[in-house]
């Protein structure tokens, strides 16, 4: 293992335990609060873990009595926030990591330019951090990190202000870049986790409730996050060898090997999901455009109707809708 | 140059320090002229200020040559501190008188015209010009009430010529520096507290000899000539 | 977390030795026996009382008066600003006896101002407002120029987006403006009733010194100085102490 | 375009009469016919000489020494912490004179450094060292405590970011941390060499007053002003021009 | 028309004439650096026109003689960086908007608690900004928008640091408090703008490139930008009755009642396009998982293929392709 942490934060009750292996891409996924910022933190050396330690490449980062200094952790975090140096130009920014490590001037100067051109963004070599545009400035900040070369890269959702125009193009070169390197990514973005990361590891409230494989994580959720973040919908209950009895009531036919009896989680596609007489009763809480077709939200379900379809039902928030899919289109898995 | 006994044309140039009262600067610094005339290759420099932190600086081991002082307490600190390479001689003498702006605007007559309803500016009892105040005050029988008890004679002159206060009790020499700016009165009472100057060479100077030649000029004729013409009295 | 450069400790104990030596070399001459009886002399007590009260109360008139300066000097530019800036700044650098000369010329009875007051029967020279005045003259650059800085580190995005709220200016100054430069503020304070405290030369020179009505401690430490050196070192021992008071509440304040 | 409340035009324009008056005052008193004549005389343009060199040295120390004394306050927390900021700041509220006095128990032949060096035949006492020592003890907290307030509101975000970059800590301070707070240095060098050109008390008192060795312009015009008020005035003018020119130039740069 | 923008700024290149309806939301949209901020900063009044005039409800705010102040606008702007007040509460910056048009402090303190209540953060109403996370802090900034009850609301990526779990919920509060308002969306995500804009209006480069109602702009973009918001592939060519001859050499069959002889714009979605031995000549630019079907780039076009089909053709950057769509799949229109 390359990056092993295994940490605690008492005071915003997050406790970790996060291993990457060397030339692996993590992501690292949750909702808001959950603990991803906090996780990066520990591992740049912005906050100390009030137990446990972090490791990288075998060298103690941070333990009880170890405290490397972020400056000599070959770490480097490129956030939601660019945070440019409003004294240096985007090129003067580009240089700086290169000077840290140093690069001549010459040399550096060189070699930063090479990576904003490949952003896209030699144009703007002179420009200052206040004459960009959010984006811009978020492309500049990328440059810059891919330039300080680091054992480790922590990207805390690097596409947020990305257009789609160039997000991309941008994960392609960040794909590039990532090839055999060590990274975490945190991302809200299904996209960035499937492209860039092997793995995922999902927090929820300062805890780790699911991880795995990018692809199996997402194609198999164990938690409602990672189910919401795949776009599929959830549910937990009991196979019965037919039928899976959920755990909020109703049944749901899916075929499976699994034995008879075992506790199963059941996933499948918004797409999947038909209005039926017999059906599960939920009631609608939303409906919204989903491509050319129209997602309707229950309380836990959510169904891509035809627009025909949904008008030709009347279908409105506090309609009750009978819901059903296919046994076939059912993926079921030990819980 | 001229006279110097046991000169040596050939000496380096030699700096002389003479620690010297704020208000001797005008006699002191005309002597200083006549006495590098009169020694080729001798810079005099002074150094005025307040006779009590000329003393301070001098126990601090300041470069003096000479200490010249407004007052004998002054001097019995060196003295007491051991600092003196001569017995202190009495050089000279200063009395006090009323200054008024030009014009009197209050009207000032005598010391007892001071009682009136008038901004009247005195020195402060802890330094010399205070202590001399204070002894008139008691010789004449009368009880001031100055809107200001100031640090030095200096800062009551400027309260007078710049027509802030209406009268200041200063040293006569005081009046005759000012010039047009005030007009002086003069005063019976005076006689009664008579301010001495005592001027020494200082132990382990690095010019005794040319200190000592300075105090024989100050207290010379030629001295005393050039300190009466600044309005100061015989010693 | 931080982490600094090690090699500064060098020059920052230099620069604390230069500063804290004089101080203790002061306190071994404090005749410790007499200390107490030095200090509580009626004339001491007189000093302080008014030394404190003026002081204060130029503290005050700095922040009402500095305040609303430098939000200027911070917030808008242009060549005119530019020497605003440098005329305010003046006093800093004028010998205070200078200042108190300056002052006198005008708000002396033959000043610019003071012959006119004078016609209306208001005396400011050897009064306690004449001290007040010097000790703001002196005082305020240190408020203008500390804040100054502080306003233009900070930026004025906070005060943007409170406008974009709906906030009228004046909310904007006291619940956006102020609160984030506090600490500056409250530094720019300290600064300007430190240096109020430690006024002397303008204040000998413009308000004279009476006991209880414009001589203040400075003043009193001066005088004594030239009766009773010991006196004279016990009473600065005690300025220090009213100032290392001062500083240290300040700070608890502000990091509260 | 950001907008101010309108009132405070009020308090910031009687401010600015506070300063601007006093110094037009004295402008009014200055003797135009002889002016060129009293500020050329020799011993005039010995203490301008010295007086310019002696505040650009302690100008220079102050920034030597105070540079890290402010990072080391402003980025490290902790009870000691305070108790240095209030000790450091001690010389702005001492007056200058009690300020030279402590000086002199510390370097002078019987203080507590200097009796150590006499030994060594060092003395620094009145010499221009100690004129320098004066100022840069006067000078000193001016520097500290404005770069200190800087620092804490620039915050540590971008020294965190160049740190993720791998940069060593001095690189963070002198291409981060430094050019982020360049106005507030500015300010700050200003101010103390502002303060060190005005310094009178403890000059006096420390070094003495030596036409070309101490004798500073502020000394010069203390003691021009008992026996020729008008030079003393002409002198202040050009103490005043000088730090109007000094203002001017480091504000120009800091927009620059 | 409640909002006219008629406006340049020289120095940025941007040149605007934009209208909102009153009730109407409008999202903007366009590549990073095409001028969606300048324009927003030209209506909340952080910018000056260098020519032309921008009023709302018929009050002129800016012009060469007329200048509104921020704060007497009424117009506020939510950006990408929350700006939180760091001073006070996340209560105390919801109160802030409220007490600044006067209600009284204990009202204010009450309708403040119910928009933190309405957006989830109750349990973090004492919190200071620097104790949130980014996405807390975002939502923060979203409640004390809402509170400032503005005339028109501008919104610039309100949702770039939300988690998917929040940014539905959000969207659908977001849409009912936009209802019968007036906004300004700025936005790089196709879902915000359908859900929340009636009309769009796409920049590119400073000018306005495109604009129409929402549905309509993404179903018959005509632009590059509007087209990849959109997800369908855009070409442009002359109509001659049966096929269109591209622009870039090439011929599509479509179906289309137009008048042959026409230029005409065509698009259709990625997932109609499918190799074939006979279609438009392409090199494949990379290869991304979408969905569970795999995204073929070229230089112009995108395909989403089967994973099985990709794999059995062996496709890789570099391999040349033949992209064919069924006529029934290109949406045909006027240029
Ligand atoms: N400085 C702080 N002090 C105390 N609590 C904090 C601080 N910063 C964050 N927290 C809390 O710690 C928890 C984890 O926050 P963290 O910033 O790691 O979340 P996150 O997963 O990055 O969320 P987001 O997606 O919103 O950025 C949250 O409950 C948050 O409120
Ligand atoms: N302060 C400035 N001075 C000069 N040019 C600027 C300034 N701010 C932005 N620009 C330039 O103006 C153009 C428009 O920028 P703007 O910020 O409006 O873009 P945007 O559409 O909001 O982009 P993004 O999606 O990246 O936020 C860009 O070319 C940008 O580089
Ligand atoms: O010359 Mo003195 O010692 O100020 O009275
Ligand atoms: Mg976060
Ligand atoms: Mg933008």
């Amino acid at each position: 293992m390359s990056l092993v942490l295994r940490a605690a934060v008492a005071e915003r009750h997050v406790e970790l335990d996060l291993e990457v292996g060397h030339g692996e891409t993590l992501a690292l996924v949750g909702p808001n609060g959950a603990g991803k910022s906090t996780a990066l933190s520990l591992i740049s050396g912005d906050l100390r873990p009030s137990s446990g330690s972090v490791s990288l490449d075998g060298r103690i980062l941070a333990d009880e009595g170890t405290w490397v200094p972020p400056h000599d952790r070959r770490v480097t975090t490129l956030s939601q926030d660019p945070v440019l140096f409003p004294h240096l130009s985007a090129l003067g920014n580009v240089v700086f990591p290169l000077r840290a490590q140093g690069v001549p001037r010459g040399d550096a100067r060189r070699r930063a330019l090479e990576h904003l051109d490949a952003l896209g963004l030699a144009g703007l070599a002179a420009r200052r951090p206040a004459q960009l545009s959010g984006g811009q400035a978020q492309r500049v900040a990328i440059a810059r990190a891919l330039a300080a070369d680091p054992r480790l890269l922590l990207l805390d959702e690097p596409m947020a202000a990305l257009d789609v125009d160039v997000a991309p193009a941008l994960r392609e070169q960040l794909r590039g870049f990532l090839a055999g390197r060590t990274a975490i990514v945190v991302t809200h973005d299904v996209l960035d986790a499937l492209s860039l990361a092997e793995r995922v590891v999902v927090l929820e409230q300062g805890r780790q409730v699911d991880a795995g494989p990018t692809t199996e994580v997402l194609a198999r959720p164990r938690s409602a996050f990672a189910a919401r973040l795949a776009g599929l919908n959830l549910v937990a209950g009991r196979w019965d060898g037919h039928r899976i009895e959920l755990e909020g009531g109703g049944r749901l036919s899916a075929k499976s090997p699994l034995v008879p009896g075992t506790a199963v989680l059941a996933a499948f596609r918004p797409a999947a999901v038909r209005l039926a007489e017999q059906g599960l009763p939920r009631t609608v809480h939303s409906l919204t455009p989903h491509g050319d077709l129209v997602r309707v939200r229950t309380e836990d379900l959510a169904a891509d109707l035809s627009p025909q379809d949904a008008a030709a039902r009347h279908l409105a928030p506090g309609t009750v809708v009978h819901l059903a899919v296919a046994p076939e289109d059912v993926k079921t898995y030990l819980a | 140059g001229s006279g110097g006994p046991a000169e040596d044309p050939a000496a380096a140039p030699v700096t002389l320090h003479v620690f010297a009262a704020a208000s001797l600067q005008e006699p002191f610094e005309e002597l200083g002229e006549q006495f590098e005339s009169e020694h080729e290759g001798v810079t005099v420099e002074f150094s005025f200020a307040g006779s009590s932190t000329l003393v301070e600086q001098i126990q601090q081991g300041a470069p003096a040559d000479v200490f010249a002082s407004a007052d004998t307490k002054n001097m019995d600190k060196l003295t007491d501190a051991g600092l003196d390479a001569a017995d202190p001689v009495d050089f000279t003498t200063n009395t006090l008188r009323i200054a008024v702006p030009a014009g009197n605007p209050a009207g000032v007559t005598d010391l007892a015209s001071l009682t009136g309803d008038l901004n009247l500016v005195v020195c402060a009892p802890e330094v010399p010009c205070g202590a001399a105040t204070g002894t008139v005050e008691e010789a004449a029988g009368l009880e001031f009430a100055p809107v200001s008890e100031e640090q030095s004679v200096t800062d009551v002159l400027n309260k007078v010529t710049s027509g802030e206060a209406d009268a200041g009790l200063v040293y006569v020499t005081d009046v005759e520096k000012a010039g047009d700016a005030v007009e002086g009165i003069d005063f019976p009472e005076a006689q009664e507290a008579v301010n001495t100057y005592p001027i020494t060479t200082v132990d382990g100077a690095a010019n005794p000899e040319l200190g000592q030649e300075f105090v024989d000029l100050v207290t010379g004729e030629e001295g005393q000539e050039v300190l009466a013409g600044y309005g100061f009295g015989g010693a | 977390m931080r982490t600094l450069p090690r090699w500064i400790l060098l020059p920052a104990g230099l620069g604390a030795l230069l500063v804290v030596l004089p101080l203790a070399a002061m306190a071994l001459r404090v005749e410790w026996s007499d200390f107490w009886a030095l200090i509580t002399s009626e004339s001491s007590l007189a000093a302080l009382r008014l030394s404190l009260q003026t002081s204060l109360t130029s503290a005050a008139a700095c922040v009402l008066l500095g305040v609303p300066m430098a939000l200027l000097l911070a917030r808008t530019d242009g060549r005119g600003m530019s020497l605003v800036r440098s005329l305010v700044l003046i006093p800093l650098v004028l010998p205070p006896v200078v200042g108190g000369i300056a002052l006198l010329y005008t708000f002396g009875r033959q000043g610019l101002l003071g012959r006119h007051l004078e016609v209306l029967g208001v005396q400011i020279a050897f009064s306690t407002t004449a001290v007040v005045l010097a000790q703001t003259f002196v005082a305020l650059p240190f408020l203008v120029l500390s804040l100054e800085g502080a306003l233009r580190t900070a930026g004025t995005r906070y005060e943007r987006a409170a406008a974009s709220l709906g906030a009228r200016p004046s909310r904007v100054l006291t619940h956006v403006t102020l609160p984030l430069v506090l600490p500056a503020l409250l530094s720019g304070t300290v600064l300007s009733f430190a240096r109020a405290l430690g006024e002397f030369g303008a204040t000998i020179t413009f308000a004279g010194s009476l006991q209880g009505t414009t001589r203040t401690l400075p003043l009193e430490i001066y005088l004594q100085r030239e009766s009773d050196p010991e006196a004279a070192v016990a009473l600065s021992f005690v300025l220090m102490l009213v100032a290392v008071a001062v500083i240290a509440l300040a700070h608890r304040r502000r990091s509260a």
